[in-house]
């Protein structure tokens, strides 16, 4: 974890409201995991006076990159940044996801991504196809609409075998990124679980995690938060999660991921 | 900035309420946890001091999410002061510390007076500088309507009790929802505390119009942040002139002007609490822009500037 | 928006302790002059009504500048209620708003309960819609060390010796610098107010570090604008809980968004204040903001939204 | 007096820290006379919160122009605006310059501008040259250094006679404009009285306003406060002047151009 000024690359939109960022930052490349974020000062001034959070999304040599959605004043800023202007970051920061490990019996792999969910899931597939190229990526990937839908190229050039959902049926399935996990459902007795990570609104993935407990499939879900310091000292952005009777996880430092069967939804 | 040689660096260091301080820039309770969370990214041994996260006699679980929502020049939180307990920190999270050369300020709330006497007494013989009594938070509710600083009568018991049964300096963490916190600070001062911290947050809210609920879970939070300096920075000049005990201003302090601002009001020493959300750098940088005041101003010791406000008129 | 043809336009207007209003957005004291500042930029007519800077018996020359600084989201003023004297009001500037439609209530401050009641008194007859009674402003001491809202007892005094003096609706004007304001407001209630108006400005203070002066000539001044709103809108909320009467809604508003969450907390009206500095289109803004939210929603009536907060527990 | 959203048509650097903007707002350029203002709101975020007042320095078609120093937060904000961006603002405001009536026995004109106190004057020196062009005119420009010296050259192609003093003697008179007024005078007994029009820093106005009672020649001086609403409601940018014993008289309504004689300094 360091605490950098990053010097913007790159800053342009992708999409409706949507951009991808490029910063220099390898201190924090060489430390980041899949899952990980950023935390970002937008602007000295206020609003916004917190930080915000980022997933990193892909690290490429020097720099790393994030992918973000425009909501509300603070990415407003942000996307108004110009190349060569210098950001203040803090990073990497949480737990990523937890990588199949080499002996695991899981073979295949699926990812599920809503909106801009799709931030950290390419990081996440470039990392297993490096280190477990023989596993199959299946990546579900849900938006609004087909403008909205981000990244399906990168994840392809991956490798990856894409199924687009638009909830408009604008490209692909009519309907929600959840559906099409769904219709991949009950899976076969013979053959291993798939490990499901999924990534997007709460919403989508509250019902991605009744899916994994009802076929009771490895899941990793990685969630928001509002946060506030982004290191773990203020119990800000706690979920409630399993213990005795419950306890609250951390979103920024005991996650953002966590496996679906820990937490109370 | 130049320096003659024959100038000596100007001295930033305190004595409060008997601990030794290198500098008057401590990190306010909850806002830094229990100092290991921030470690990597700030030089503990560079703080004046820490006040950890505020303990419990049990460990407490807290309030139900959302806690945190940010608010013009402001965040509101409702943590509602989870915690490990008072054992889990004296067996976990103080043994970091001893690797460390800082003074480290012991928070303590408890439901009951009897419960803050229990915690003093627990601490004691712990390698501690001091506590402070957070009798101001507004995220938990006594069992009656009010906090403890919010009523002079209970705030006497709390402090004489707590007294006599520590010999540790002892601060206490006042409330600024209240009419007259003066009145309050004299009676701290009077039960025989060493000083008071101001402020704890306001009690405050946000509505989310589209669901037409409140944002926070638990209805109201507590404001702190920029947006509530001139309040806080008003009580400290106020109880300046009430009590003699040392202060410690709290609340919005972002520079090394904001708590500039605080020590000519009259605080001994500040606390930055939301600041270190928004730059952990920001008691580093506060203590910097200190120093390279009191060179620019030629001021050799900082306790010449403690209420050193020069007013017109009284 | 479309709007189909058969969908009345929402209703805006409400029964304010008595007094008709086109819309729920007013302008609050001090902070939009006698009106005619303001006329050549926004159209009087469309506000839901005016509260004239506070009147007192006697003309006031008011605090030595200076009287304004900026904080963080927020501004502090010290204006000392300058004013022309009840008078000047009634002859030079009560005749001004004969040529709008446009309700005028008339805020006054004495210095004893007796002045508040000769004012009531000397303002009988009239063409005045209501009186504010401006029990808390900051600025000026009475002689004493409180001002008169931050005393149960002498809230109740005054408020029930104007009562029996005046037939006119009756608003009082609370300050945040208290404890409990509830019970306040619960006195109000009790001695015969018609509404309460909350809130008044916060005491706060700036410094300027180099000069190591307060930067208000004063010392303190009032704290308004977007800082202090999460604030305001907690005290709406808990006074809502404890009173009957209609409140006013004040502090910090500068959007329907903002004015929305304050009548969702139980604000029947809502009043601007530094809003109309940053923008004087601020009221207007705010009235279709409110107006587009209703039909967005299908809401046909704001009283339906008065109060309409949905805790999940309370 | 009117609110407008007025395009940017000019932003640009003309010294150090000190910067010209040119707004389309032919609006508040057909009402403005020399000595009033504009209230700008520098943005929609805040800081700053409150608007920013700043002189009319000149009036060309259906431009009007600011000419103003970077001191603060808002004025940074504003001289980071660019061409084509709109700002809101409120204008004209105040009570400007008083100009010598046709019957006056004024024949001498003297301007003191310090800092950018010459905003305000070209504008007035400008409206003088054109309805009492009979009058001559004289300028004295105060600033820090060279660098900081503006609008030298404007005067002079107005035809007026311009005198420069700087406080390190970088060029012209080492010392104040003041002290350049000063040594102009005692004025003989035979020829009328100047007409005195000072605009700067409040210290060298308070010593013109001294001189002024001193040698008793008309003095007119634009103030500064700190204003909150610019249109004479709040009472917040008072300055103390002779009444019965005295009164508060408003910057932003009342002024910011004020007779010398009736303030109480
Ligand atoms: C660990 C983590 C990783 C993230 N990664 C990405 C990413 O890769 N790309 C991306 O586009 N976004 C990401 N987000 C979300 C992103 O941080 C927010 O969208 C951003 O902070 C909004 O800031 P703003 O100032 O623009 O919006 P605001 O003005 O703060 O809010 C706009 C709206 O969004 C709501 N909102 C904002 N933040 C949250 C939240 N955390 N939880 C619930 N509601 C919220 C607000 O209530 C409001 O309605 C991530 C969040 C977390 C916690
Ligand atoms: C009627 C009028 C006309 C003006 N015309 C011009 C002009 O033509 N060109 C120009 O450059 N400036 C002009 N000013 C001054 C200008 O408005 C301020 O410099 C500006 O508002 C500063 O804003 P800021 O946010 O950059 O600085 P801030 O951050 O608000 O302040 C920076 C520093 O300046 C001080 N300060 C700011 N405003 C004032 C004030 N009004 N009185 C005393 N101290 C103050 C602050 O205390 C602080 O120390 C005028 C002011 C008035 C009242
Ligand atoms: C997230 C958060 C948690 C806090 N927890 C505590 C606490 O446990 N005990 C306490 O005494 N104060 C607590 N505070 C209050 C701060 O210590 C401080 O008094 C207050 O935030 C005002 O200072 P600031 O404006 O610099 O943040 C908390 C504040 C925040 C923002
Ligand atoms: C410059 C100024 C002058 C004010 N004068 C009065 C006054 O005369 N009487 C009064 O009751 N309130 C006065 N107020 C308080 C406002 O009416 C209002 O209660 C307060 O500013 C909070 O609202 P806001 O945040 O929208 O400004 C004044 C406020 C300001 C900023
Ligand atoms: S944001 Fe502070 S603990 Fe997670
Ligand atoms: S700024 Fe409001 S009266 Fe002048």
């Amino acid at each position: 974890m360091v605490q950098i000024d990053a010097k913007i690359l790159v800053n342009e939109g992708i999409g409706p409201q949507r951009h991808k960022m490029a910063l220099y930052a390898p201190q924090i490349g060489r430390q980041a995991k899949p899952g990980q974020f950023i935390h970002v000062r937008v602007s000295n001034n206020f609003p916004p006076l917190l930080r915000r959070p980022f997933s990193i999304h892909r690290v490429e040599g020097q720099k790393i990159e994030i992918l973000y959605k425009v909501v509300g004043k603070g990415t407003e800023i942000l996307s108004e940044k110009k190349r060569g202007e210098y950001l203040d970051i803090l990073g990497p920061l949480g737990k990523g996801y937890r990588l199949p490990s080499a002996t695991s019996k899981i073979s295949d792999i699926i990812l599920v991504a809503g909106g801009t969910g799709v931030a950290s899931l390419l990081f996440l597939a470039e990392a297993i196809s490096v280190a477990n190229a023989e596993l199959s990526i299946l990546v579900l990937i849900g938006a609004k609409n087909r403008e909205e839908l981000l990244c399906e190229e990168d994840f392809r050039r991956l490798g990856c075998r894409v199924e687009v959902a638009t909830e408009n049926g604008s490209r692909g399935y009519k309907g929600l990124a959840s559906d099409l996990l769904e219709n991949y459902l009950p899976l076969s007795e013979d053959r291993p679980k798939p490990a499901v990570f999924a990534c997007g609104p709460s919403e989508m993935l509250k019902r991605i995690g009744k899916i994994s407990r009802k076929h009771r499939f490895p899941c990793q879900v990685s969630l928001e938060e509002r946060l506030a310091c982004g290191v773990g000292a203020c119990l800000g952005c706690v979920v409630k999660a399993k213990g005795s009777s419950y306890t609250y996880k951390r979103v920024c430092k005991d996650g953002p991921v966590f496996d679906a069967g820990e937490l109370i939804w | 900035m130049m320096q003659k040689a024959k100038d000596k660096p100007p001295n930033l260091g305190i004595e409060l309420a008997g601990i030794s301080l290198k500098n008057p820039v401590m990190v306010a309770s909850g806002t830094f946890g229990y100092g290991e969370e921030y470690a990597e990214l700030v030089d503990l041994n560079r703080l004046g001091a820490i006040v950890a996260k505020t303990i419990t006699l049990k460990p407490r679980l807290g309030n139900e999410p959302p806690r945190i929502v940010e608010t013009a020049s402001g965040v509101l939180n409702s943590i509602g002061l989870q915690n490990v307990g008072i054992d889990a920190f004296i067996n976990e999270k103080l043994p970091f510390f001893r690797e460390y050369d800082v003074p480290l300020i012991v928070s303590i709330a408890g439901d009951t007076i009897d419960e803050y006497v229990q915690l003093a007494k627990t601490l004691k013989g712990e390698e501690i500088s001091g506590l402070e009594l957070n009798l101001s938070c507004p995220n938990i509710k006594y069992g009656r309507k009010f906090m403890f600083a919010q009523d002079p009568k209970t705030t006497h018991q709390v402090v004489s009790r707590v007294r006599k049964a520590t010999s540790l300096p002892l601060m206490v963490k006042l409330s600024p929802n209240v009419t007259d916190i003066s009145s309050i600070a004299r009676v701290c001062e009077e039960a025989g505390a060493d000083g008071v911290s101001l402020i704890n947050t306001f009690t405050g809210m946000a509505i989310d119009i589209e669901s037409r609920k409140p944002i926070l879970r638990q209805i109201t939070g507590g404001l702190s942040g920029p947006a509530i300096k001139p309040i806080a920075l008003r009580m400290v000049y106020e109880v300046h002139r009430a009590v003699k005990i040392p202060i410690i201003g709290i609340g919005g302090i972002m520079t090394a002007g904001d708590a500039l601002e605080f020590i000519i009001a009259g605080a001994e020493a500040v606390a930055i609490g939301t600041g270190n959300f928004v730059d952990p750098l920001t008691p580093i940088k506060v203590i910097d822009g200190i120093r390279e005041y009191m060179i620019r101003n030629k001021i050799k010791d900082i306790k010449s500037m403690v209420g050193s406000l020069q007013c017109r008129k009284s």
